[in-house]
């Protein structure tokens, strides 16, 4: 992997607007560790939390955003929690969630939800998967 | 007792508790008047919209809790909850309205009321613990459940973010075993007990719950525990299906299921038969019923 | 200690108004780093008379009413920076009394841009120059400040 | 009419090429009360300064002005040579007409720089027509000092001074002297055993004549100033004859009762009299009275039965002594942070995650284990050690924000000395960044990892926690990009350096100051590293932050080289730049005594005949005071 960087990466205005959108600094990380090796699903992100940070630090939104990894956050904020200096990944996934959200399909179509699902699955469920994956 | 004695406590079951969850809605109303107090619910209210928007700016996203808010602000100073995460969600609107003064004008123009984050949100564990006490639960117990290693299970939205919404030490609580404790249970602390069980992720990736939820069974089972109780229809739904994925079948059950199996009530009223793991030979086992 | 100078003294270029700026800085910066701009043979405007205090933290208010009252037409302050303080805090002494000193000047009708605050290094021998400069052209488009010039006036009648 | 002298000098052509200094002197000697001028070449040439004394003695003149450059070239030349001439000193004044004026106003025609130079020499004239005469401030200077902490900073820092042929008395909190550094194993970067170094200082500061011990003594009070403090020390009751007892050992022996050792960190017991180590200086063991039954319900008195010279005496009291000294070093040292609060590392709940000061003890051959690497739960040697680093440190959420300077170090070491005693063991470190600036320290960290064969992972450790007789240690290696989880059997955490408990209480005490986190704040953090503000008072090692030993012996040393410069003359000479009170206006308001940085201002009583306080007013105190003048502008009268 080679990255060209530039000073458009470095003050990317796409990473910035996640910046506004999450009210998070993302220049606060320093890349400790801890919220990958806390977080439950980061065995399965493509890109894990610590490295999402680095990447947005770097100005690498689209690699992010092409990831499954803010699909996966389940927002369980071990993350937020255990990191020393305050950053919460989940907010900034949820961030990038609502601008993928607001601009293209939804991750989740209702119809292609089983119906055993539906019936069984507590209402809060099916609500909160809602606000993640449909807009 | 006479009912009109008691201490009334607005409450806010939500939606789910009004559904697939009755057992823990009911288990619970019994066990306050067992305990002294009533839940009250409110006249009316809404879905408080499952989760908590993360994004600062998404204000939105909080209407649907803080219309719950307004309307119970009108029954009382206190809200109770059961389920966790309409806890975590009323709690951190609450404290958002209260604490920001921009934020609280741009919801309460969106719900056309004046509310101004007077609440105590509470959750029924810490009514119990605040409340009543420890001590008098444990003075009411008529069924101790002697023997039984029990396992608490809080996930997540009970204790993080702590700043907000914290009822206990986010890394070491204790106050769902000095419950169980009180109620004559042995309680086993397991490491995933503050784990997340895979969440909303039950829509759509059954892997990832199944892996997370039954690490949560496997690591109770593994430090002895018999039973798991939970706080939460998410994590009840998510923990009992996983229970075939992981290798130690462990009965899972509502906290207030437990709450009033020891309070003496009638098995029949617990709803057990409603959790899609059984817990009765266990109880048989151990002589409870 | 301070001046009062003669109109005819001053170095009037083609008859325009030079102002008459003083300076209250303290001995351990500003006054060194006003020292490093003469060894390093820097040039600026002449308008500028130098009072040599301790600290900042030892500047009273009232020397800066008494200079406009003296014919001061723009008054200057400056020590060492925050946290370098010769005296460990005298400058944060100096910066909390400005806060509240402010409004006062405001209300004894001094118009603030003809009062500066800064800070200027033992190193910041350019910063100094721009620093007199900039106070002298601004004071200079100002025009004289003539108010507090009668009352001085008056008291010596 | 005062009778001054103006001298205008043109440093050659410096100050001559834009400055007319004729007529500068000229029009000075228009000005009422100046009766002596001339403009010279050179004036602080010898021939300068003599045309400058003649001139006082000629002309009778009770003041002067040097207009020339600016007054921190020249100004001490010229008061030397008004001095000279009889003159006091501070009525010598300088107008710097050659750096704020000569040089940086290139206009030829002289006109500016004349007119300015005239303005600035009349200004000093203003100046010095309202200065008085002043003399200089001596203070007397008692030749014997104080040092608070017997750790490896203050011993240095005793032992220097004595060896400068000065008294120290050595206040230390224990029973012994030593602090952390005599629980330390091996240390870093030579790896030479810490007891062996550590025990011969010990012992000399013991045996220096012109040493005084005070173990399990705590200062109490401090009052005066640089040369003349007056401290009340609390000594401890030991319980214990210190002048009769032998260092026996019966007591202890035979004592029937144990407690947690502090020293030991809980790894091990002790008896309720004891001394904290083997090594122990002085080797006289105290009594531990809460915890002894003869002190608080009367039975017992085993160690008073078999102690042959008597020396055990259950009523003993504290005592309150005073002493006199010149000056005071600070080094009152660190403690670790607490590691229960952090909840996920699982200390206090999980017996085999230790910290690592604990490891010092278990690697150390006078420790519980005698040297073998065993872990606490159930004494089995660990076959894989995982070491956490930066526990608390730069973690503003839950810890501190800055670096603890000597975790990365001591980890490396750890990893050496486990490697070394455990073959075939393996050992983890978790860090973020390895600090390792210094003489061979990088070298030694790169031996742990390419000789010793520790693996350090780039990352943070999440969650510790336990399985199946196993510790699950479960993190991050940023490097790779992944999740790790390791099996492991025992934690050491490198926890975050903070200040001593009570560190600030005993700052308030000695009027000196702290940073955020409690430790104590340097005068100059380059240019003056162990001074405090308050004249008088030293600091020497990690109570002023994170440190290692080589840093804190440096220290002491420095630290007692600045006593040992004081306590060269009997006297301490002060400029007498100091502030006064007006005690007729002063309306005791206190403004000043709050303002002033270096708390020279008292309050004073002003006693009638009979004794009876007529009115209060501040005092201000010459040898603390700095001149700065903040208590001056505070208040307007
Ligand atoms: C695990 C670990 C390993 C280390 N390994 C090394 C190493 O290998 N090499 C190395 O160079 N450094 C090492 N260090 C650092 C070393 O311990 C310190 O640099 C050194 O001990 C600092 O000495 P000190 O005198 O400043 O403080 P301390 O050793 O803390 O001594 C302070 C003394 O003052 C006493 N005291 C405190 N308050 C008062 C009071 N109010 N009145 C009277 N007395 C008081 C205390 O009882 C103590 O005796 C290690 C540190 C740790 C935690
Ligand atoms: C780029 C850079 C930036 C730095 N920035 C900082 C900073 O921001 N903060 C900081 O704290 N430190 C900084 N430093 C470090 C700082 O420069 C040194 O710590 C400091 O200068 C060391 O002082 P010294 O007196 O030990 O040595 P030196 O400054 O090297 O002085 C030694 C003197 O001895 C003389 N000398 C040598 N041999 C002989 C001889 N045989 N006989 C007689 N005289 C001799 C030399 O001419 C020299 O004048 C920086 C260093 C560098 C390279
Ligand atoms: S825990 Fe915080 S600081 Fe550490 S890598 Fe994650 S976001 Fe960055
Ligand atoms: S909130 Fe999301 S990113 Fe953070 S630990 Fe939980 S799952 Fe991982
Ligand atoms: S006194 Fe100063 S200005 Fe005069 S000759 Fe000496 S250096 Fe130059
Ligand atoms: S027995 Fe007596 S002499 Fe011996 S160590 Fe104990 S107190 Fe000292
Ligand atoms: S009297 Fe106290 S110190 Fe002495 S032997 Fe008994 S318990 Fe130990
Ligand atoms: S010295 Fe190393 S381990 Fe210690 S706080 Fe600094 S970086 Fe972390
Ligand atoms: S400021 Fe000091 S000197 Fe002035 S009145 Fe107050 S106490 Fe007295
Ligand atoms: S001049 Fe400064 S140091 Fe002296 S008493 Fe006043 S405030 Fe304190």
């Amino acid at each position: 992997m080679k990255i060209n960087l530039s000073n458009q990466d470095v003050q990317s205005a796409g990473v910035g607007k996640v910046e506004r959108l999450s009210g998070e600094d993302l220049k606060k990380c320093y890349q400790c560790g801890n919220c990958s090796g806390g977080c439950p699903v980061s065995y399965k992100m493509e890109i894990p939390p610590t490295r999402i940070m680095r990447m947005l630090q770097l100005g690498r939104l689209e690699e992010v955003k092409a990831a499954n990894s803010m699909w996966l956050c389940v927002g369980c904020l071990q993350c937020y929690s255990r990191c020393p200096k305050g950053c919460s990944v989940a907010a900034v996934l949820e961030a990038m969630r609502q601008e993928a959200l607001r601009e293209s399909a939804d991750r989740v179509e209702v119809k292609d939800l089983p119906m055993p699902l539906l019936k069984k699955a507590p209402q809060q469920a099916i609500v909160c998967g809602f606000r993640k994956f449909v807009s | 007792m006479n009912k009109m004695d008691l201490m009334k406590i607005p409450y806010y079951p939500g939606c789910t508790l009004n559904t697939v969850a009755k057992q823990f809605d009911s288990s619970a109303r019994d066990s306050a008047l067992a305990v002294g107090f009533e839940m009250a619910e409110l006249k009316q209210w809404n879905c408080c919209g499952a989760t908590f928007p993360l994004a600062p700016d998404n204000l939105m996203g909080l209407t649907a809790p803080a219309k719950v808010l307004s309307g119970a602000r009108k029954e009382g100073d206190t809200l109770t909850t059961l389920c966790s995460v309409c806890y975590n969600v009323l709690k951190r609107t609450n404290s958002v309205i209260r604490e920001s003064k921009e934020k609280r004008g741009v919801v309460n123009g969106f719900i056309e009321e004046e509310y101004d984050g007077s609440l105590n949100v509470l959750h029924y564990l810490e009514v119990l613990r605040d409340r009543v006490g420890f001590e008098k639960v444990k003075g009411a117990v008529k069924r101790p459940l002697k023997g039984v290693k029990a396992g608490a299970y809080y996930g997540c939205m009970l204790l993080r973010p702590f700043e907000d919404v914290g009822i206990d030490n986010a890394e070491r609580p204790t106050i769902f075993e000095d419950l169980l404790k009180a109620l004559g249970a042995e309680p086993v602390e397991f490491p995933n007990r503050i784990e997340c069980c895979g969440a909303h992720l039950a829509m759509n990736d059954e892997e990832v719950v199944t892996r997370l939820s039954g690490a949560v069974i496997d690591s109770a089972a593994g430090m002895g525990a018999e039973l798991i109780v939970t706080s939460c229809p998410l994590c009840q739904y998510n923990l009992e299906k996983s229970r075939g994925a992981a290798s130690n079948g462990v009965p899972v059950i509502y906290f207030t299921q437990a709450l009033g199996l020891a309070l003496g009530q009638e098995i029949e009223t617990l709803g057990f038969e409603k959790n899609s793991t059984d817990v009765m030979p266990l109880l048989k086992k151990k002589g409870i019923v | 200690m301070s001046a009062h100078i003669d109109k005819d003294e001053m170095p009037v270029a083609s008859g325009s108004f030079e102002p008459k700026i003083m300076a209250f800085v303290c001995n351990w910066c500003t006054y060194a780093g006003a020292d490093l701009a003469g060894t390093s043979r820097m040039e600026y405007r002449p308008n500028v008379r130098i009072i040599k205090l301790p600290c900042t933290g030892r500047i009273d208010p009232l020397f800066i009413l008494k200079a406009f009252e003296n014919g001061a037409d723009g008054v200057l302050v400056s020590g060492c920076h925050p946290g370098d303080c010769h005296y460990t805090t005298g400058n944060y002494h100096a910066r909390r009394r400005w806060i509240g000193f402010k409004s006062l000047m405001e209300f004894a009708g001094i118009d603030m841009r003809r009062l500066h605050f800064s800070w200027v290094s033992a190193s910041e021998a350019i910063k100094w120059v721009d620093l007199i400069n900039k106070v002298t052209d601004e004071v200079k488009a100002l025009g004289p400040f003539m108010e507090y010039k009668g009352l001085k006036e008056n008291e010596l009648e | 009419m005062p009778r001054i002298g103006v001298f205008v000098c043109q440093c050659g052509n410096n100050i001559a090429a834009t400055v007319d200094t004729k007529k500068v002197a000229e029009e000075m000697a228009r000005i009422p009360g100046v009766v002596y001028t001339c403009d010279y070449k050179f004036m602080c040439s010898s021939p300068g300064q003599e045309t400058l004394k003649q001139a006082i003695k000629e002309n009778n003149l009770d003041g002067i002005i040097v207009s020339a450059c600016s007054p921190h070239m020249h100004e001490k030349t010229f008061r030397k040579a008004s001095e000279a001439a009889g003159l006091n000193p501070y009525q010598c004044e300088i107008t710097n007409i050659r750096e704020q004026c000569s040089w940086v106003h290139h206009d030829n025609t002289k006109a500016t720089g004349t007119v300015k130079s005239i303005d600035l020499t009349r200004m000093t004239i203003q100046r010095l027509k309202k200065n008085q005469p002043l003399k200089k401030i001596k203070i007397p200077v008692k030749k014997k000092a104080l040092v608070i902490g017997g750790g490896i900073a203050g011993i240095q820092a005793a032992l220097d001074i004595a060896e400068g042929g000065r008294e120290v008395i050595l206040v230390e909190k224990e029973p012994s002297i030593g602090g952390n550094m005599a629980r330390l194993s091996e240390t870093f970067p030579t790896m030479d055993c810490s007891q062996c170094i550590l025990t011969p200082k010990m012992v000399e500061a013991e045996l220096n004549e012109n040493i005084t011990l005070y173990t399990y003594s705590e200062v109490e009070k401090v009052d005066g100033y640089i040369g003349n403090f007056t401290v009340t020390v609390r000594r401890k009751s030991k319980y214990v004859d210190e002048e009769r007892c032998t260092g026996c050992g019966e007591c202890t022996e035979k004592c029937p009762f144990k407690v947690e050792s502090a020293f030991e960190l809980g790894l091990n017991k002790r008896k309720v009299i004891y001394t904290p180590f083997p090594q122990s200086v002085p080797n006289i063991p105290v009594i531990d009275a809460p915890n002894c039954p003869k002190i608080q319900k009367d039975k017992c008195g085993a160690c008073a039965i078999v102690c042959g010279p008597k020396c055990i005496d259950f009523k003993m009291e504290d005592k309150l002594e005073t002493v006199e000294v010149g000056a005071i070093v600070v080094a009152t040292g660190y403690q670790l942070m607490p590691n229960e609060r952090f909840g996920e590392y699982g200390y206090g709940r999980i017996k085999d995650v230790i910290s690592g000061l604990q490891f010092e003890r278990l690697a150390s051959s006078s420790g519980p284990t005698g040297g073998e690497i065993r872990r606490p739960s159930d004494g089995k040697v660990p076959e894989s050690v995982v070491f956490i680093q930066c526990v608390g440190s730069r973690d503003e959420k839950k810890g501190v924000s800055y670096c603890s300077k000597i975790c990365c170090m001591y980890t490396a070491k750890h990893t050496k000395l486990y490697s070394h005693k455990v073959h075939g063991g393996q050992a983890y470190v978790f860090y973020m960044d390895i600090r390792s600036g210094g003489k061979r320290y990088e070298e030694f960290v790169r031996g742990a990892i390419e000789h010793d064969g520790a693996m350090y992972l780039r990352g943070r450790v999440s969650r510790v926690y336990e399985k199946n007789g196993k510790i699950i240690v479960q993190g991050a290696d940023t490097l790779s990009g992944s999740q790790v989880e390791i099996e492991a059997d025992m934690v050491v955490l490198a926890t975050a350096v903070v200040s001593r408990e009570g560190a600030d209480s005993l700052a308030q005490r000695l009027g000196i100051g702290y940073d955020k986190h409690k430790f104590y704040n340097e005068y100059h953090p380059k240019l003056k590293p162990v001074e405090t503000v308050t004249a008088g008072i030293y600091l020497a090692g990690s109570c002023m932050g994170p440190m290692d030993i080589p840093d804190s012996v440096a220290q002491g040393s420095a630290a007692a080289s600045k006593v040992l410069a004081l306590f060269s003359a009997d006297e301490m000479a002060r400029e007498p730049i100091t502030s006064v009170v007006n005690k007729v206006t002063c309306n005791a308001c206190w403004d000043c005594l709050t303002a002033c940085p270096y708390t020279a201002i008292e309050r004073d009583a002003i006693k009638d005949r009979k004794g009876n306080i007529v009115k209060w007013v501040a005092r201000v105190n010459d040898g603390v005071c700095q001149g700065c003048g903040v208590c001056v502008a505070v208040k307007i009268h």
